[in-house]
């Protein structure tokens, strides 16, 4: 039993954290969420330089063999940093396209994601199918070995900036996974409350590439969108801790009546739930990335994951709420970085699924 | 014991009901039904409308435009207007710098202002806050001189709701900064906004939308016939305020509106298993709670609307719970839209995850829950 | 609209509040409720006196037309003295009577019960059916004329004190209602953690007379059941007030680091949620009482008193716990009553359906 | 990072658990699972068991008894005793004095006592609190006066659990009343409760089991070498020992005994429509976020363990987390339980509702979970 990270976990971690202190404060963001791009690509070429793009694919492909446990520092930066850039679906698309693809698809895509060339997102959320991964109306259509795809895929995080998508569809043999060209889709663009890029992916009769398909796929997409979950944890973990960090230091400065604010019993009391429940989130995640690195067992990985992201979304309203409400008027300011801590915590709540549908995950294990 | 209204009060209800019913624009409902933004205009049409039918200013003295109703019935007029969908009335000059008036006005100051208030020519803001004194009012620093016919104000105000809109400010000053209570040395005063020396400097909130600002007096003139009550009084002023804002701060009317859109809106959406999220129990055990919440606060306010009514005595500190679980309550109710909302339907989401952000601010300003239950804390319990 | 008690209601409740004040006192209960009887008939035979036992009972039969409303202050006395006299059982059991029995039977039963001479117990719950009203297993067999029961009745309230029990049944027609003698069933007394007098109640063959049965049976157990259901948010109302006031006290008093415990904050904002749970509680009681006396229509009730229960459940466990909690370890002592509140508001949360099955209930109309 | 034991900790782990399944005697393991009252002879016989393993005191010196066992060891040993259902350890001699007399004891106090405590001799307990001193400890007033060879107590102790068994009883008195601060002049005393002058009043909990006492000290004569460390340096001693207290606080073994037993019984008890209760949705959220909560403690308590290991120094003030969220946890085990059981039940809600009623003293004792929350924000936040 072992909670330190290791060397080469540390050094990466604290390069992307110095990173983001230097080259992507508060001001930068500010400026990248309100560019038309919604992404900074110089930040991105960094972050491939550091290897992040890199880490949590296979060696053979140009990558570092990483998994949920070697992201989970760098999540927490991001989400202290209030990072925007599109890593997180062009992770999950890149292990899709590792778990599905071929190994002439592999060797195409992946070290392209791993240099930072190739950003990718993963369309699959469809109207009406709330959490429910299973819930897939798109079709895909076989004329001899090519594949067209006809459906509407929504809110994709990521797809505006994505060279290419994995998008899901019905084949005859059930789910299926397909390579598309961004390009071959019609995207509407949509800048969400928390800063990020998503877009509705409309596809009518769109060239796509079948990566697989059949019983094991959705097997395939649960274990992706589990290895996620655990990252959006990671990421929700340090945007908690900023905002316990901020909430702290204003109860420190800020008077009234004479005296700093956090004299007063009933806030520090608030603060220590803040605190608690911050720190236990923290163990959540930490149990969610081992076991979504090391188990095989798919019952065990759903029982941990959900169990993190029921603490995870209870914490993330929490701890959003209560900074905001501690900061008083200013928490509920665009000047603020907090109250962008809070819309980011407020999507995090309920990204891969809020607490209600991990408390029924959870309770049907 | 009798909780029902009597038939007079029904007959009343019906009356407001068929009225709005005719008279409220559709499509100025349609705005605050889809949670757009209102114009000025918009606010000042409704107002307009509602002061020709001589219904803006019900708690108002007669003399001025007030009806004499009870306060069950200003009660049913607020709720039937909420639960129709009518634009709010802006409360700075009909419910604050307008009572105020009468209670502590010049003849002058009445005549001059009271009409306008009422047929919604100005449109007033607020000058509480400061930088420095949010919860702790009293301690606020901006400082009204004496100079010759005219005070000098110099100083900023923060959180004013709408200045961006404003004819009118009323503000508290400091008029004497010796004085060893802070609550002493503050006085009331009524401030052009045309005045040179104001900025109006926007404030953003969190959900982009620009509701409040901060307002800077660089030396800014204002003739002394514009102070309110004495010089160093302004605090007696503001605490006469408090009552009349916590009484209505329960907003039943429009949380039953906004409860019955969400159920519709919880019916129409998705859960996990194909049927509407509504059925979800998870869901549905919220949605239970808050109604038994949102019942228990009505019932609440009906009591002390009848305490009202058989003592004739103004509510005393227990009113704050209203204010506690009425905002509570909205909060709690556009965070269950947001919810609700389908993640897939990128349009609906943004606009209800704005309006739940936006609505955050409604613990913490018009005195926040915290202040709330000290003033329970103090003034019920003697604590 | 109008809130306030008429003279007849204030008259009766002052003089029940005196009543305990004066002759049922902490250390007079706790007397009775180490005695072997567990109740007083020398308080009872005061109840009757004032009027109490014949308040909610038809003027035709000696009683005088009450309602919910009527009994609401005399059962927030009771809570706030935590009376374990056998009233409410036989209050419920008496209007089972009215409202299935034949004219013959109300005439032998009910003067009986108002003249404070007859005790009566509802025997309706069985093991399996928690709250589920509808789920009975007794039989009633009938021969010729005469009826007998088997089966087995749990945890019937006030049946050890009780002359008569009203019991549910299984008969041909569907559901029925009976009277037996208590002397004919046999009987397992406890006495329950809130110092009430309870029995299991096994029926060999009982001798029984039908007061009813058919289809509307269960309606008139329900609209019973909620009748009863307000009167126990009542109760719970006078408990909480107690709690509240009580709790109050001991933080003007109790000093630590040399001031009273009264002065931290944080137990400043908790005392608030309490008293301010306490209120809508009692918003609640208010509503559940006027509709179980005024609409005929079940759903309209059922929604009110559902309601309500869930509202008092809530906060019967908040109030009871943090009560305790704020008293310290002198709140944990047999000495100080508010342990004895915190009991009987622990059985309240659950009588009549705990705040899920009234959740459920809610939902559901 | 690696949650997991190690293959030498696994070891490790299997040798206990088959141990307390081969020792551990089958009449009390079912007191401990149906919630009977031990009685001192059930304690002492199973502290005796252990104590001829060798196992008794893990934390302890060498030399006494203990087993130079790892955090992360000591931490399984304890989990496996709790999931096997092994009675408790009376943590007054063993966790609480013992390790008092190791640090601060004479050589002659540790021969004479140590023994003693480890072989289950002695049953002692602990006199801390004082009527006028819960929370606020060092404000005690049990006075010691020296006369010659001995120190003469008058005073009170409160809640002194089973003092009715107790050989020998540790107490905070104030040797010099006239300190400036009140934390100053206390000194930490041993006395014999079979000298003259002590009388032990049973304090009746609600749930109707004497667990705790008050203690009087009527002139009780203590000779001076059963003083532990200087005079007026009692303070010392005791927050030497707090940190101690609430490393344990957390209980993650016995927890998730009880979360097994809560779940089987859920599984047993019908819900409303037939189904066991454990289908029914609200109570199975309950359910899972209790269980949430309890993954969520036991990796805090391990992510402590490994920063012990590492830095080798004791935690910080965070380890009140431990104690509140333990306690929490402890106490929703308890209210679910009751709530799972079938009301038709009296046996087994009376059995289930009782333990709710004791368990709510797991807030109040060791450290107020208030007083917890106040140590984390001056400790932790410097507030």
């Amino acid at each position: 039993m072992n909670f330190e990270s290791n060397e080469e976990q540390r050094l990466l971690t604290d390069s992307v954290r110095r990173f983001i202190d230097k080259d992507y404060d508060f001001e930068k963001r500010r400026k990248i969420i309100a560019s038309p791009e919604g992404w900074d690509s110089n930040a991105w070429a960094a972050l491939a330089e550091m290897g992040v793009t890199a880490l949590a694919l296979p060696a053979e492909y140009d990558g570092f063999d990483g998994g949920a446990v070697d992201l989970m520092g760098i999540m927490e930066a991001f989400g202290a940093g209030l990072v925007v850039e599109p890593f997180l679906p062009t992770v999950l698309a890149g292990r899709l396209v590792m778990a599905a693809g071929s190994e002439a698809q592999r060797r195409a895509i992946l070290p392209r994601v791993a240099s930072g060339e190739l950003r990718l997102a993963f369309a699959h959320l469809e109207r009406g199918a709330r959490f429910d991964l299973s819930r897939v109306g798109a079709e895909a259509k076989r004329t001899g070995d090519a594949w067209t795809i006809s459906g509407e895929k929504r809110a994709v995080v990521g797809a505006p900036v994505a060279g290419k998508l994995v998008v899901s569809a019905r084949t005859p043999s059930g789910l299926g996974l397909f390579l598309i060209d961004t390009q071959d889709a019609e995207l509407k663009r949509h800048a969400t409350v928390d800063g990020m890029r998503v877009a509705d992916v409309l596809l009518f009769n769109a060239k796509a590439e079948l990566l697989g398909d059949g019983a094991a796929t959705l097997a395939k997409i649960e274990e992706v969108n589990d290895f996620g979950t655990a990252l959006v944890c990671a990421e929700a973990v340090g945007a908690m801790k900023y905002a316990c960090d901020t909430t702290l230091d204003y109860l420190k400065t800020r008077k009234q009546f004479g005296v700093t604010i956090g004299s007063f019993q009933a806030l520090q009391h608030r603060m220590v739930d803040m605190y608690i429940a911050s720190e236990l989130s923290r163990s959540m995640t930490c149990l969610a990335c081992s076991k979504v690195d090391a188990t095989g067992d798919a019952k065990e990985r759903a029982h941990a994951v959900s169990a993190a992201k029921i603490k995870i979304s209870d914490s993330a309203r929490l701890i959003s709420q209560e900074a905001v409400q501690l900061h008083g008027g200013m928490g509920m300011t665009e000047e603020l970085k907090v109250s962008h801590t809070f819309r980011r915590l407020t999507v995090i709540a309920e990204q891969f699924g809020d607490e209600d549908y991990h408390l029924t995950r959870f309770g049907a294990l | 014991m009798d909780l029902n209204y009597s038939d007079e009060e029904l007959v009343f209800r019906d009356e407001i009901r068929s009225w709005l019913a005719a008279n409220l624009p559709q499509d100025l409902r349609e705005k605050v039904e889809t949670y757009a933004e209102l114009t000025r205009d918009d606010l000042m049409r409704w107002h307009r409308i509602l002061a020709q039918k001589g219904w803006v200013a019900p708690s108002w003295q007669k003399e001025w435009g007030g009806t004499d109703w009870t306060p069950v019935q200003r009660n049913i007029f607020e709720e039937e207007c909420g639960f129709a969908s009518a634009p709010p009335l802006m409360l700075f000059g009909l419910h604050m710098c307008g009572p105020v008036l009468q209670r502590f006005g010049t003849q002058a100051q009445k005549e001059r202002f009271l009409p306008r208030i009422y047929n919604g020519d100005d449109f007033w803001c607020q000058g509480y806050s400061e930088p420095g004194s949010g919860s702790d009012l009293a301690s606020l620093k901006t400082r009204a001189e004496r100079q010759g016919d005219h005070y000098v104000v110099n100083g900023q105000k923060i959180w004013t709701t709408l200045a961006h809109y404003a004819d009118w400010i009323f503000c508290l000053v400091r008029a004497d900064p010796s004085t060893d209570k802070k609550q002493d040395g503050i006085s009331f005063l009524l401030i052009d906004m045309k005045t040179p020396g104001i900025t109006v400097r926007p404030l953003m909130l969190m959900d982009g939308v620009r509701h409040v600002n901060e307002v800077f007096f660089d030396d800014v003139k204002v003739p002394v016939e514009n102070l309110v009550h004495e010089e160093g009084k302004g605090w007696t002023v503001a605490k006469y305020l408090l009552g009349h804002e916590r009484m209505s701060a329960g907003r039943t009317g429009v949380s039953k509106r906004e409860l019955a859109k969400l159920k519709e809106l919880a019916a129409s959406q998705p859960g996990n298993d194909g049927k509407a999220i509504i059925e979800d129990p998870h869901f549905r055990a919220k949605l239970t709670r808050l109604e038994v919440e949102l019942m228990a606060l009505e019932i609440t306010n009906l009591r002390f609307l009848d305490e009202m009514r058989r003592t004739g005595q103004p509510p005393g500190a227990d009113v704050s719970m209203l204010k506690i679980k009425g905002t509570e309550i909205q909060q709690t109710l556009t965070e269950l839209m947001m919810r609700a909302a389908d993640p897939a339907d990128l349009e609906k989401y943004e606009v209800l995850a704005r309006r739940y952000f936006n609505m955050r601010k409604t613990t913490i300003y018009g005195g926040s829950n915290e202040v709330q239950r000290n003033i329970i804390a103090k003034m019920t319990f003697g604590l």
